[in-house]
C-alpha cells in the first residue's frame, strides 16, 4: 500500500467521507461507478414493472399513489446519477452503457407484474429488500453516494409502507383478491431473496469493499435480516410464503429457509428472464424516440444563448 | 334542464377533461425522452388526477345518487364521458403529446382563473387550488413547446405537424350550449365563447416565439362535451382504465 | 389429478393457444402490407377462432360446470389461461407476425397430426377438421418466411431479428409435465417432447431455405402453459378482448 | 358525336357489354376509373371502422362474423382493383392516389364507430344502403366491372342480413343494449342517406353517365328507396329514426323525410370529417411500413425466376 493508499484507507477507517476532489484509487472509483450506475440504472428500468399497472390502477387514489412513487424513482434515478457524474462519468455516458448491455440492472425487475397484486407485492418485497440494502448504505464512505442514499431511504420506506398498504387491502378482500395477493408473492419470493446477491462465501468483490466501505453487511446478513421481517408481515396478513421448510429456528433466533435456485438468478443476469429483452427494448426505444426532442432543446439553449451573447 | 342538470354536466365536463387528459400524460410513464420529462409528465398527469378527484367528486355530490369520484371515473361508457374530444387524441410522438399539453393548459389555465370567482364556492375553491398547479403545467408545456418549435429543422417539423393534427381540436374548448348558458346565468362559470380572445392572444404569443404557423382555419371537430360523437380512441382508453373495475365489481382496492 | 382434470387442461391448452394467437392476428385487420396479406390473416385468424369455439366448447363440457366456449374466452383473468408464451406476443413488425405464425403452425400441424388419432373421438373429430386449416396456413406462413427471410437484405435482417426475438419462446411447446404423461398414458395427447424431432427437421428445412439462422441457444421461456407466469402482455390484451363481457355481464349478443 | 361514339352508344343502348380491349371515349374510360377506383377505395377503407371492433367482439361467433365481413370487403377491393386494371391503371397507381388524397373514398367511413351496436348498423345501414346503390350497378355498360359487381352485391345482401341481426339482438337485448342501438342509429342515419349523393339536379356528371349506363337511377331515387325500405324495419327493431318530421305520404306512396345536412356532407368530403385524417393515417401507414414486406417478396420471386431460367 503507497502512503497516499494508506492516508485514504485511514480517512474511511475514521468515518471521513471521500468527497469528489480527494484522491482515490482507481478501483474505488471504478467500483463506486459500477455501483452507482446499477443502482441508478434499477430505477430507471423499475419504473416499467409498476408502470405497466400506472393506466389500470383500479381507484384514482391507487393511480395518484403509484404515479407519484414511480416519479419518485425517476427521481432517485436522477440523485443518482449526479452522484456517479461527480466521479467523472456524464449521465449519457452510463445510459448508453445501459442501453447496449455493458451495465446492468437489478434482476428483479427482469419479472412480470401480472396482477394489481403484484402493485403492492413490489412496494413491500421488492422496496423492502432494497431498503435492507440501502439503510446501511447511508453511512458509505462516499459523500454524494451517501447524502444521495439518505434522501433515498426515506422515500423509499414512504413506498414500503404504500406497498404493504396496499397488499394489504388485496389480502383482506374477496377472494379473487387474496388469490392475486398469494399469486404475487408466490411470484416474487424468491426473486427478492435474491436481490442481496449470492452468498458472500462465493462473492469476490466482497472483501475489498467492506474494507472501503462501499459495502457495509454481507449479503447473507441482509436476507437474513429480510426474512426475519418479512415472515411476521405475510402471517398477519393470512398469506403463505412459498417455502414449505420455513420455520422459526430458536437456537439461532432466526428464520431458517429455503435458498432460491441461484441457477435462475444467473440465467436472468445472463439476460434469459423472463422480461430481459422487453425491458431493454422499452428503454432503448425511449431513448432513440426521444432523439430528436433532446437535440431540439439543445439546438434551442444554444440560440438562446448566442442571442444574449449578441445582446450583450 | 334545471340547474343542477346542468351544473352536473358542467362538473362532468370539467373533471372528464383531467380524467382523460391525465390518463393519456400517465401513458408515457417510463418512456420519456429525458429523465427530467418524466418526472414532469408524471407530476402533470398526478396533478389533473388530484384535480379529477375533486371535481368528480363535487359531480357526484351534486348527482345525489351516492356515486364517488371513483364511480363516475370508472364505471361509465363512452357516451357518458363529457370531455372535449381534444385530450382523448393518442399521445403520438413527444411533441404532440406536449402540443396538446399546451393547447389545453392555456384553456384551462384561463377557464379556472375565471372559475376563481365562481358564485358557487365548491367550484371557486377547486379552482384556486388547481390554478397554481395549471400555472406552472403552462409554464411547463409552453417552454418545451417554443423550445421544440424554435429547435432543430426536424423538431420544428415535428411541432409543426403536431399543431396541424391538434389544430381542429381547439374550437370545442369555445363551444357553448344550454349547459353554457345556464352557469353563466347562475354565476358559476363563464361562457366558454368568452374565453376565446385571451386564448387566441395568448397562445399566438407562445406559437410565435416557438415559429409556428397557425392553420387557417376554424373548422372544429365537436361532440365531446355532450357526449354525442367520441373519438374512437376514447373507448380503447377505457378498455385498460376501467378493466379492474370491470372484472371484478363490489371489490374495494 | 384425475385424467378429467388433465383432460381439462389439455383443452384449454389447445384452445387458449388458438384464441389468443387468432386474437393476435385479427389486431392486423385492415392493416397488413399488401391486400392479399390483410385477406390471408383474416382468413388464419377466422380459422383459429373457429378451432377454439370446438376447443373451448369440449373443455366446457368436460368440466361439466355448464360454462360455454364463451364463458371460457371472455370470463377468465391471466392466470387461469394456459396457452404457450410463443401466441401472446405482441405482433411487432409483419415479419415478426409471419414468423410467430410459422414457429406456431409447425407445432400446430405435426401436434394435430397426431391427435386424429387420439382415443378420444371428439379430440380426434376436431384435429381431423383443424390439421386441414393448419396444413393451408403452415404452407402460407412457410413460403412467406422463405420469401421475406431469402428476400431484400432488409427482409432478411428483419426475418433474423423476428427469429431471434422468437426463439426462446419455442422451447415450452415441447416442455411436458403431469397433464401430459396423463393425456400419453390415456391415449388422449402425445407427449409433447416426443414432437420435437419433427419439428425440429421440419423447421430446420425450412429456415434454411430462408437463409436464416437458428440462434445457438435450448432456453425456453416458461409459465403459459400452467399459467404460472405469462408475459404482461396478456393481460393488456385481455382487457379489449373481454371488455364487452366484463362491461356488461349477462348480455347475450 | 363521331361515327366511333355513335357506334360505341348504339352497343351500350342494346345492353351489349363494353370490353376492356373495345374503343371507349376518353371520358368513359377515365370517369369509370375514378368510380370503380373510388369503389375499392372504399371497401378497403371501410375495413377500419369495423376493424376497430374485431379485437373487442363480445362472442367467439360475432368476432367470426365480424372477421369473414371484413375479409369479403378486402376481397371486394381484390375484385374492383381488377376491374379497374383492365382500363390500364395500376393497383399501386390508383393506391397511391388514394394516400395522397387525389381520389376519395364514400364518406360513410369518416364517421367512427363507437359501440358495438355500430357493427350492426353499419351491416343494416351502410350496407342496405351500398346494396341499393349496387344492385342496379350489376347492368352497368363495363364488363369486367358488371361482373365484379354481381359478385359484390351477392355478399353484400348477407351481410346486411348479418347486420341487422346484429343490431336485432341488442334492439331487443339489455336497456343498455337498446340504449346503444338506438345512439348508432341516430348516428348513423343521415351519414347514410349521404351515401346516395346530392340530388341530382345537383349533380354534374349525371346525365352523361346514365347514358354511358354507368349510373343507373337517380340519387334521389335511390335515397327514397332506401327510406321506404328501412323505415319499416327500424320500426319492427322498436328504434326510433331521428327525424321528428319522417311520416309516410299517403298520396306519394312514399315516406317524406327530411333531407341531410349537406354542408356537413361537402365538410367531410373535405377532409373535415370526424375521422379522415386518422382514416388517411392508418392506410399510409400500412402501405409505408409494409414496404419492406413488398420489396422482399417481389426480390424473392425475381431470384426464383432467375433460378428457373438458369436451370433451363
Amino acid at each position: 500500500m503507497t502512503e497516499q493508499e494508506r492516508a485514504f484507507q485511514d480517512k474511511i477507517d475514521a468515518d471521513i467521507k471521500i468527497e469528489p476532489k480527494d484522491w482515490m484509487p482507481d478501483d474505488y472509483r471504478a467500483t463506486l461507478i459500477r455501483q452507482i450506475g446499477q443502482h441508478a440504472h434499477s430505477e430507471i428500468v423499475g419504473q416499467l414493472p409498476e408502470g405497466n399497472w400506472i393506466t389500470r390502477a383500479p381507484t384514482l387514489e391507487r393511480k395518484a399513489i403509484l404515479l407519484a412513487k414511480v416519479q419518485d424513482e425517476a427521481g432517485h434515478g436522477l440523485y443518482l446519477y449526479c452522484a456517479a457524474e461527480t466521479l467523472g462519468v456524464s449521465r449519457d455516458e452510463i445510459t448508453e452503457m445501459l442501453l447496449d448491455g455493458r451495465m446492468k440492472y437489478s434482476s428483479i425487475f427482469n419479472y412480470p407484474t401480472l396482477n394489481w397484486a403484484d402493485i403492492g407485492a413490489v412496494g413491500w418485497l421488492v422496496d423492502g429488500a432494497a431498503i435492507m440494502n440501502q439503510v446501511p448504505l447511508q453511512r458509505t464512505s462516499f459523500g454524494p453516494y451517501s447524502r444521495a442514499m439518505i434522501r433515498i431511504c426515506k422515500e423509499e420506506s414512504f413506498h414500503q409502507r404504500q406497498g404493504y398498504d396496499a397488499i394489504r387491502k388485496m389480502a383482506e378482500g374477496t377472494p379473487e383478491q387474496k388469490k392475486m395477493a398469494q399469486d404475487a408473492l408466490n411470484r416474487l419470493w424468491y426473486p427478492s431473496l435474491m436481490m442481496f446477491g449470492p452468498s458472500d462465501k462465493d462473492s469476490v468483490h466482497s472483501a475489498q469493499s467492506m474494507a472501503w466501505k462501499i459495502k457495509i453487511n454481507t449479503n447473507d446478513e441482509l436476507r437474513q435480516k429480510f426474512v426475519d421481517q418479512t415472515v411476521p408481515q405475510a402471517e398477519y396478513l393470512g398469506l403463505t410464503i412459498p417455502d414449505p421448510d420455513l420455520k422459526w429456528n430458536e437456537e439461532r433466533g432466526h428464520y431458517d429457509f429455503t435458498d432460491p435456485d441461484w441457477s435462475e438468478f444467473y440465467d436472468v443476469v445472463k439476460g434469459n428472464g423472463p422480461c430481459n429483452v422487453d425491458r431493454l427494448a422499452a428503454r432503448n426505444k425511449a431513448w432513440d424516440d426521444g432523439a430528436w426532442v433532446r437535440d431540439g432543446l439543445l439546438a434551442h439553449a444554444r440560440k438562446k444563448a448566442a442571442a444574449k451573447v449578441a445582446a450583450e | 334542464m334545471t340547474r343542477d342538470e346542468a351544473f352536473l354536466q358542467f362538473l362532468l365536463r370539467m373533471g372528464d377533461n383531467t380524467l382523460i387528459l391525465g390518463h393519456r400524460v400517465s401513458e408515457w410513464c417510463g418512456h420519456a425522452p429525458v429523465l427530467e420529462e418524466d418526472i414532469a409528465l408524471a407530476n402533470t398527469a398526478l396533478d389533473l388526477i388530484g384535480q379529477t378527484q375533486m371535481w368528480l367528486g363535487l359531480a357526484g355530490e351534486v348527482q345525489g345518487e351516492g356515486k364517488s369520484a371513483d364511480d363516475l371515473a370508472f364505471l361509465r361508457d363512452v357516451w357518458d364521458f363529457r370531455n372535449v374530444l381534444l385530450v382523448e387524441v393518442p399521445n403520438g410522438d413527444f411533441g404532440r403529446t406536449l402540443m396538446r399539453q399546451f393547447l389545453f393548459d392555456a384553456w384551462h389555465s384561463i377557464m379556472l382563473g375565471r372559475l376563481m370567482t365562481s358564485s358557487d364556492d365548491r367550484v371557486a375553491a377547486i379552482a384556486a387550488k388547481a390554478s397554481k398547479e395549471v400555472a406552472y403545467h403552462l409554464e411547463r408545456s409552453g417552454d418545451t413547446v417554443v423550445g421544440l418549435g424554435d429547435g432543430t429543422e426536424e423538431s420544428h417539423r415535428r411541432m409543426q405537424e403536431a399543431l396541424d393534427y391538434l389544430w381542429p381540436y381547439v374550437g370545442e374548448m369555445f363551444a357553448s350550449d344550454e349547459v353554457d348558458a345556464e352557469m353563466a346565468a347562475a354565476g358559476i362559470a363563464p361562457d366558454p365563447a368568452s374565453l376565446r380572445e385571451e386564448y387566441d392572444a395568448l397562445v399566438g404569443r407562445v406559437l410565435r416565439k416557438a415559429t409556428l404557423t397557425i392553420p387557417d382555419s376554424r373548422f372544429a371537430h365537436k361532440g365531446g362535451r355532450n357526449g354525442r360523437m367520441h373519438t374512437e380512441h376514447l373507448g380503447h382508453l377505457l378498455t385498460q382504465m376501467q378493466w379492474l373495475q370491470r372484472a371484478y365489481p363490489g371489490a374495494t382496492w
